[in-house]
């Protein structure tokens, strides 16, 4: 996931709600729609945001970067199937909506975002979902994405050693079992802290 | 839930997001990929459990439609679950509540055979039978042709099930997690 | 003051810890002993992460079978891998993390924050990604979040394990400068030559209970 | 023989080795250094787990950059943590592991499996869950898995790291009685002492290449 860049712009003092609202009102949008010019027009009005925001060209950049040969790929596809319009709607949309996402957890504190979230969780309660418990998750979903990918390359290292490349099996088991090592440990110190899931509202 | 649990849902929906980094392969009837992420349910139910398993596909759904791009070729927002794969995601949830579920129930005794066909039954039965007809209504096409053009996610479903037992298997083996109920 | 009364552990059909019955008074406690020797099962109990089988634990007179929470706030724990201690990404954010749990008011978080980040140096990194601070780093800033929460004791398993020696050294002073009690579990000797009372485990039991001058070296030779 | 010529690393933007250039023949070699100086990148060089950004490295002649999997049945590899080593749930399972890859015939991955649980005294344990070994065993486990299939060098990263003191000297004896040249990464000074050749890392360059009478003092200087 994106690091979080310190900054006062208006985007970063924007209150986390709006910010999750807004983006989720793009994308309904953009879907329900599926318009050359909204996508364009989400784009540009991204690309103002990240300035407003002061972002670093690189981190721009570094948030595309994966999805690079996924946006050629798709445009070819639609390309090949509607012609180039079509093929241009679905990259601008797909670079516009990950450019949106990745500017929330830019410019939001993730304790500020989770914050938000559980807020906006709230009316889960009667449901039997305690929201306190729901902002934890999310701040250690988001954490254990980049682990998890750093597990797996550990893990895929030292059955290359052993002269082991690529079965999914292999690899996977050790991978998951890590995980759930870690995932006991971090339980652990996470009540050391006095974490109290019964508690609310933390 | 323990925090524990909380800290299981966490990995599990992490785990979802992260077999998104595998490319999505897009069909172009149905407009649905053919995606690793769909093994995500399996995994959670068949490891963790009805509970975990569930509430960690739920969280997923949930961060997906707040715009995380965390769905295969990093997209995310509403606009996924309005979309014609948006029956499947939806039941991600419910399948891997039913299929932790089932194996919670069959630990003691749960062959290769049994497990797969839980797998079968909440991954594959249990999620087309709401995502087929969620196609036609979304893409405004007949079922039976929303049911043929998803035919061909099976052979990767397939797969996908006999990779999730043999992991699950393993796992399990290694590092015990579920009390049978 | 921490009682031990008629303990005994077991995780499923394994016995881990065998009635231990012991007060822990001192100021530096440490425990030695083999890999599962129930090193770690013991340092759980202290704080009530663990509730052990047979027998009570009991903190200032409070049980950690019932009172759980309220000994936890007593007893603070910093773990052997600092990774799997970050909770939030930044790092005032995850110093804050254990403060919030208290309950406490916005500015007294906010001061505390501020106080632990000054006292290991770390005010420069307050907004800085937790999980790109050095392995020596990671492990002040877990020290720090608990020494905020101003427990009364605090139970180090293994800090330094995963450190090199200037990082070993950096905890070690942090440790030897805490005003608090403390119990360390180490499997480095030369750290523990200055403490109150050395225990030392085998196979779930204490079989040395000294002063390091003379427990330490009885450890040794039962490792030979 | 292990020729590394003009050697630099770079993740990204950072550079993590520097210009490095060196033959390593002697029997026993160290590696020590500050966490992050390095170390780890260049154990990785040496099998070709890493192909680095500038430079070649040689082994018996075989560039890692061309020749990846041929360098790796020449130099095996023992990672600081035994988890991520660990591929099948049951001991004897797991060393058979590496045997299966490079090929061998059904009694020939027998016979070395019985021998290297002989050699490891893990015999008892061939039908156990591999995850649920203590510790030490588990680092026994990786390395019996590594020396099961014969390789010319084994490198070491932290074997001993999260071991107490009687499965540190048993790593450390294992590693002595080893026929093979050893290349070890280790924090732990007191078990390099009698090694022919240390190499000291900062920053991403050797700052001292010497006999370990001479380099670990300068190490520990340095690092003061
Ligand atoms: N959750 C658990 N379930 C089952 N067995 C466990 C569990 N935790 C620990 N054990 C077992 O209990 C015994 C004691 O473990 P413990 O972690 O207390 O040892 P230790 O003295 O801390 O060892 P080390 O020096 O390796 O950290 C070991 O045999 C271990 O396998
Ligand atoms: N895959 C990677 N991507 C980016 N940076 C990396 C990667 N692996 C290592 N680094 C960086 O390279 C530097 C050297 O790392 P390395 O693991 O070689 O250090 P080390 O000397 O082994 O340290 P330690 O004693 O902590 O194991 C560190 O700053 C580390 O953060
Ligand atoms: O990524 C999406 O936009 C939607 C994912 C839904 C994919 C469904 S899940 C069952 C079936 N098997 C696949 O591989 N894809 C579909
Ligand atoms: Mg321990
Ligand atoms: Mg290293």
């Amino acid at each position: 996931m994106t690091p979080y860049v310190p900054g006062r712009s208006p985007v970063h003092r924007c209150p986390p709600g709006a910010k999750i609202l807004t983006l989720v009102a793009a994308g309904t949008i953009l879907f329900a729609w599926p318009r050359l010019d909204f996508a364009l027009a989400a784009l540009a009005g991204a690309g103002l945001l990240y300035g407003l925001a002061a972002i670093p060209a690189r981190l721009v950049l570094a948030q595309l970067r994966p999805l690079a040969w996924i946006l050629a790929v798709l445009a070819l596809v639609q390309l090949a199937l509607d012609g180039w319009q079509a093929g241009l709607l679905v990259a601008a949309r797909l670079a516009a909506l990950v450019l949106l996402a990745g500017l929330v957890t830019l410019t939001t504190r993730s304790s500020d975002l989770i914050e938000a979230l559980q807020r906006g969780l709230a009316w889960l309660r009667p449901l039997g979902a305690n929201p306190a418990k729901v902002g934890l998750a999310i701040a250690l979903t988001l954490r254990f994405i980049p682990v998890l990918a750093a597990i797996t390359a550990e893990v895929r290292e030292a059955q290359r050693a052993r002269g082991l490349e690529g079965s999914l099996v292999a690899l996977a088991v050790p991978v998951v079992v890590r995980m759930l090592k870690m995932s006991d440990d971090i339980a652990a110190a996470i009540d050391a802290r006095s974490y109290d899931p019964d508690r609310a509202d933390g | 839930m323990s925090t524990r649990d909380i800290v299981f849902v966490a990995l599990f929906a992490a785990l979802t997001a992260a077999l998104g980094l595998f490319p999505p392969v897009t069909l172009p009837v149905v407009g649905v990929p053919i995606t690793a992420q769909s093994m995500g349910p399996m995994l959670a139910g068949a490891i963790a459990g009805a509970k975990r398993g569930g509430a960690a596909l739920a969280l997923f759904v949930v961060l997906v439609c707040a715009g995380l791009p965390l769905m295969a070729g990093g997209r995310g927002g509403l606009g996924i679950v309005m979309g014609p794969g948006g029956g499947f995601v939806l039941m991600w949830p419910v399948a891997a509540f039913v299929i932790g579920f089932l194996v919670e129930r069959n630990l003691k005794a749960l062959t290769v055979w049994k497990e797969a066909l839980i797998l079968v039954l909440g991954g594959i039965v249990l999620t087309y039978a709401v995502g087929i007809p969620w196609i036609a209504a979304v893409a405004r096409i007949d079922l039976a042709k929303a049911a043929i053009g998803s035919a061909w996610f099976l052979p990767g479903d397939a797969v996908k099930v006999v990779l999730a037992v043999l992991i699950a298997r393993a796992v399990r083996r290694a590092y015990p997690t579920l009390q049978p109920r | 003051m921490i009682e031990i009364r008629q303990v005994g552990h077991a995780f499923g059909e394994r016995e881990v810890l065998r009635d231990l019955t012991l007060d822990l008074t001192e100021r530096r406690i440490a425990v030695v002993g083999a890999n599962g020797s129930g090193k770690s099962t013991f340092a759980r109990l202290l704080n009530g992460l663990l509730v052990p089988s047979r027998g009570t634990v009991r903190v200032d007179g409070l049980d950690t079978r019932r009172d759980g929470k309220a000994v936890r706030r007593k007893v603070g724990f910093v773990f052997q891998n600092p990774d799997n201690q970050i909770v939030l990404p930044v790092v005032a954010e995850d110093l804050a993390f254990g403060l919030k749990n208290l309950g406490l008011a916005k500015d007294e978080i906010a001061r505390r924050v501020d106080e632990a980040l000054r006292r290991y140096d770390l005010q420069d990194l307050a907004e800085h990604p937790a999980h790109l601070l050095s392995g020596g780093q990671k492990q002040l800033l877990a020290l720090a979040g608990v020494l905020a929460m101003a427990p009364d004791v605090i139970v180090f398993d293994e800090p330094t394990t995963l450190l090199d020696l200037r990082n070993k050294r950096r905890i070690a002073q942090a440790i030897d400068a805490l005003p608090q009690r403390a119990v360390v579990v180490s499997h480095d000797l030369a750290f523990l030559e200055h403490f109150d009372r050395v225990l030392v485990f085998e196979d779930g039991r204490i079989v040395v209970d000294d002063k390091p001058a003379a427990a330490l070296p009885a450890y040794v030779a039962r490792m030979s």
